[in-house]
């Protein structure tokens, strides 16, 4: 059973091992295990509510796989994060592509000139980020439970978000971890490898960033052609969660990464359809392992927010658990559940 | 007999041969007919006072007086971007460091500017090959300083060239190749000739407005940024000579470098100065002497240069004979301003840096 | 009894009136005859479905009051437009409004700084304008149905427009006619005075624009204090078509017009009330005056675009006309009609 | 005896006075202790070669030997913008402009810029109030022309500095407040401060990087771009009457003009030459003399400068006296570098528009 729950300090290495062995880029997960702890710590904050992160609350989510034998350690399968402003203070730095019309009638010319400018009007908004999922969970029902488990997150705790959600998906590499956006732009300004630029941007603070890019608007037809080919397009290894991300109800924004030009996926609140299909009902304890539509379902308490997939009848408004699943997600008796459609 | 005199509709045929002659580098000189007529009849109207001051474009021509034509036309604008506007980059660099990560870059960046609005241009210097030879090159570019000096009060204090841009050996510029091309979707040619004519409205609608980060050009146009071509480099030389310098300013089509100096620090216009005329039996002059006096007598509408021997001049008296008054239009006790042609060999400006120009002969130089 | 339909030629003098009496600012419908004359012929070929102007349709729609004295001449008391493109195949100008986060940690700064872009992203959107109402139709429902007519219209024709709908609303003037918006900037680079670029901009190509528009972006902390303040707010003779298209399902965007700093809404075609709401029907010719809800219908074939107000029962399939809506709204027996509640 | 040397450490009581008397104007002089003596430090290590060339900053010190204090700095940094980044505005014409219309509007426009990176800085000049007077303004600012010349291999081509801008009686600076407080959000003077004690991350971090145009501040703002306060005047004539000119860049925060020479263009490298010194019974220097002559040895660690009388010079010898010998640390034989302190008036420069400097002393000039 794969029940998602918030992170804690036990998760570490758990968490550590996903993240070294990740195939996609995490800039807003480090790798440094102090870092990493801070990170942990900042969510256990954000989930008690603590004054010292009202506003900027990151709350870090794991996915642990029940069905694996105890090995001591939690059996930490996957992570993924919900930072309630972009930026989390700072700015939040991202390209805009606009478009600008050079178009003379005495020559007949009418060029669209894609231009790339800096701006931080993301900051602010909500942002997943730092999915994480080991390789053999990636294909079945796992990734789409932890993904949207932060959604269903979102839509219970509304308060502590913005009206809008963003997610920066990674954009294309080369093989050998390079990315021909950066090549062709950052390189020439940050003077080091996108590898070491993607290192610097996870665990300095932007003031780097603020020194060393460039300030002017950049013309696309000046970047290189592979440049220009990998601009606003997804990874195959972030292929399967943008999908997943787009028929949640996101669509593709004029954002860029400024690393390594991968999209940004924007969504208002009420276009998500998670958040559209969710509800509340009861629950009681199942005799027999429960039937009908698979459904997500969780704790909706801040504190004890748990969520598993389980099947239910949605015609019924009790929701029959068993004792298993009841446990996983701290219930009491009585207590209210949410529910969406899988 | 070789004179400078101000251009007139009768040397039309003359130069539109010679316009046809020279190529596509001469955004100034179009092979139209209709267009060189019109600019002769603003350098007319320009000599004869008939244009506001600072709206004049003075064409010279350097006429064989013996064959009866022209065979170079040189031009000069009294302002230029007061009707139209003006356009160049600016090579300039910027600066990104973190002190925290140790990094410290520069970045060679253009910018679009109009800074050359108001100033004076040195333009549309052509020669015909026939008579790139002897002083005729050097004769033909300086007599304008003369005229500069003779009528400051009517140009800019700073006066320009523009230089021919690199292109290769097939006439490619890599710099248009690589910037100009993506945004103006047309040739090099057909941009420099709308340019020549005067129809620049196309530049403010196409042209990228915002500054170009230069390492997003290609290697090749990089490196052709303030270089000029190799024709025109004597030319260059010369300017350099008489005290013009680059100063970060190019051709937004061709990178070629634009160079300036101010009127009164031209070596040709500080060292000129007033002598008086006598009419006798002076000897013709001997165009084998290399180091001769460029001389133009003070007259605006009926302006003339021609050279003369060094020992012409004796004390405040420059000898001449018949003809060359009647070339000049002067008479005995008439004032002329004289100046050496080249810039008289000093050690002082070996060590100063300052170098002959190249003997190599030139016909076109300026844009 | 007011019909909506499309302009034709006779309307001439009566959209001139009209234009020239106008309180508000028709930045898209000159006052010049010949000119008129010529938008009422691109509109005429727009609605006749012209190879010439595919693409660039631009159809122009005037609202008679059939109750009023026949003059003659038409009895045009309201025009509007639709623009297939904005543009109309040049480039569409607007600045756009961008944040920048200016911050150092270390003086504890965080300056949010709002900078103005020009650009052409709205080029090719479909864009309403030309609205103009005689003052006197202006409080009832004269406006809503003049205005919502065209929305019904693009519902109707979806073929001809792009999935998104703008609107330049006007903004906030002096009493003498001026914009403090355009005193603080514009005036500056076009030298002349708000009125006669206003003048020039309905009569001249964009080139004049191209050529003095100011190409840098601008600190909006640099303009004056009035020209801020009046930025994306709507002029009060606007306010009620700003109002009207807020409840359609516009939004505000980021987009200001670049004269006068005038706002523009935006919305998606699927967002829109009226495209959501409309379905068809059949009719019948009713014996005596309609009863039930009151309701927009129209004639929902192209060259015989016709819209009115009329009372109905939502529940019937059939509607029941008067003879007067009949004729006025030309329908055959048997024709479709569209209706939309109002 | 009046005599410029190397600062040192045991100077830093004196210069500590200094700073706590110069006020807010002077950048690169913050009255701080721990930074005056990182300062001195700095020159220490660059007079001593222990520095990498292109990091040295030297200063330098007025001695009044028999008061036995010093009363005067003035720095020279070998090249600016290496290890940090140096910003300047460079004010640019903006041409917009209609045929259709018949609109032509020139715009001026500040661009950010880093240009300077790389060239020579002359910084620092701070004269104790009591000794503004005679010769020792012009002794502390131009000492350093013959060390540029001496050592021109060590320095950037170009040499700049930095006039400090306009304020009013208030001490306010209208650019300051019409721009820089709109995105510092602090005092003008914190700002100064931060960047004079090298803290400089906070301009990249807040400085509007896109160009201004400038109709967008106040009049009196716009005013004041390239206008330099009221006290430096006199520095900057000086400055000027040397061969330095203002080329369109100012200061970020104030707009103070920014002046530049190439150093073999600067009158006091150009006319520098050496002689040979005699040591015998001369006459002590008389500072009554207006137009005496700037001397220095040749050495670069042990670097001294004093000024003697026109008349100790006989033909290519200097004769001097043994306390001016040992002031100077050199001995019969040696060479010295010596050229007028002030322009030789000639008749041709008043043709040229050079003027003397101002009769007025100075005591601060750069910022």
């Amino acid at each position: 059973m794969l029940v998602v729950r918030p992170a804690d300090h036990s998760d570490l290495a758990g968490i550590e091992k996903l993240v070294t062995s990740s195939e996609a880029r995490l800039t807003t997960l480090s790798n440094q295990r102090d870092l990493l702890s801070q990170r942990i710590e900042l969510s256990r904050q954000s989930f008690s509510c603590e004054k010292s992160v009202a506003g900027k609350e990151r709350f870090l989510f794991v996915m642990e796989d029940f069905s694996l034998a105890d090995n001591g350690d939690s059996n930490v399968v996957g992570v993924a994060g919900v930072d309630a402003c972009a930026g989390n203070g700072a700015p939040f730095y991202n390209y805009r592509k606009d478009e600008l019309i050079h178009s003379s009638h005495q020559l007949d010319v009418h060029n669209r000139v894609p231009v790339l400018y800096m701006t931080h009007e993301l900051t602010g908004k909500t942002q997943l980020c730092s999915l994480s999922i080991q390789r053999e969970y990636k294909q079945g029902n796992a990734l789409e439970l932890l993904s949207r488990t932060r959604l269903l997150f979102i839509g219970l705790f509304r308060e502590f978000f913005s009206r809008e959600v963003i997610v920066e998906i990674q954009g294309k590499h080369t093989e050998d971890d390079g990315s021909p956006f950066w090549d062709s732009l950052g390189r020439h300004f940050f003077d080091m490898d996108f590898k070491s630029a993607d290192y610097f941007s996870a665990i300095k603070t932007k003031t780097f960033i603020a020194e060393l890019m460039p300030s002017h608007p950049i013309y696309v037809p000046l970047l290189s052609a592979q440049a220009q080919a990998v601009m606003g397009k997804p990874n195959d290894a972030a292929s399967i969660g943008y999908q997943l991300l787009l028929r949640e109800g996101f669509r593709t924004s004029k954002h860029l990464d400024i690393f390594d030009g991968g999209p940004t996926l924007i969504a208002r609140l009420d276009d998500i359809h998670t958040l559209k299909n969710c509800h509340y009902k009861r629950f009681s304890q199942a005799e027999q392992r429960p039937k009908g539509s698979k459904f997500m379902v969780c704790n909706p308490t801040l504190s004890d927010f748990r969520c598993v997939l389980t099947s239910l009848d949605e015609h019924e408004q009790t929701v029959e658990l068993e004792a298993q699943q009841v446990e996983a997600l701290r219930l009491q008796e009585d207590d209210r559940i949410a529910v969406v459609p899988f | 007999m070789i004179v400078i005199r101000p251009i007139e509709q009768k040397d039309l045929g003359d130069l539109l041969r010679m316009a046809q002659n020279a190529g596509s580098g001469l955004t100034t000189l179009p092979a139209n007919e209709e267009l060189l007529a019109a600019k002769i009849e603003a350098s007319e109207a320009s000599f004869s006072q008939r244009t506001d001051e600072r709206h004049r474009f003075y064409m010279f021509a350097l006429e064989d007086t013996e064959a009866g034509c022209i065979a170079g036309v040189c031009g000069l604008e009294a302002a230029v971007g007061l009707g139209d506007v003006w356009y160049n980059y600016r090579v300039s660099t910027t600066v990104n460091a973190s002190s925290e990560l140790g990094i410290h870059k520069q970045t060679p960046t253009l910018y679009l500017t109009n800074d050359m609005t108001g100033c004076s241009e040195l333009c549309s210097l052509f020669l015909d090959a026939d008579y790139r030879k002897g002083n005729n090159g050097r004769l033909l570019s300086k007599c304008r300083f003369l005229f500069l000096a003779q009528f400051a009060h009517l140009f800019s204090q700073k006066v320009f060239a523009e230089m021919r841009g690199y292109s290769d050996e097939n006439g490619v510029s890599p710099f248009w190749e690589s910037l100009g091309r993506k945004f103006f979707s047309l040739e090099f040619t057909r941009a420099d000739y709308l340019t020549g004519v005067g129809q620049k409205s196309f530049i403010a609608e196409l042209m990228p407005k915002y500054p170009i980060y230069l390492p997003f050009l290609s290697e090749e146009a990089q490196q052709t940024v303030g270089k000029t071509h190799d024709n025109t480099r004597p030319a260059l030389a010369m300017l350099k000579s008489e005290g013009f310098n680059y100063n970060g300013l190019v051709d937004i089509f061709d990178a070629g470098p634009l160079v300036e100096a101010f009127v009164e620090n031209i070596r040709a216009v500080r060292q000129s100065r007033l002598v008086t005329v006598e009419v006798g039996n002076a000897k013709p002059f001997d165009d084998t002497d290399r180091d001769p006096l460029l001389v133009s007598n003070t007259q605006y509408e009926d302006f003339r240069v021609t050279l003369f021997n060094k020992s012409s001049l004796v004390g405040k008296l420059l000898l001449i004979n018949k003809e060359q008054a009647e070339q000049l239009q002067v008479n005995t006790g008439d004032q002329v301003r004289i100046v050496s042609l080249r810039e008289p060999r000093l050690d002082a400006q070996k060590e100063l840096g300052v170098k002959e120009s190249s003997q190599t002969e030139f016909g076109v130089q300026e844009h």
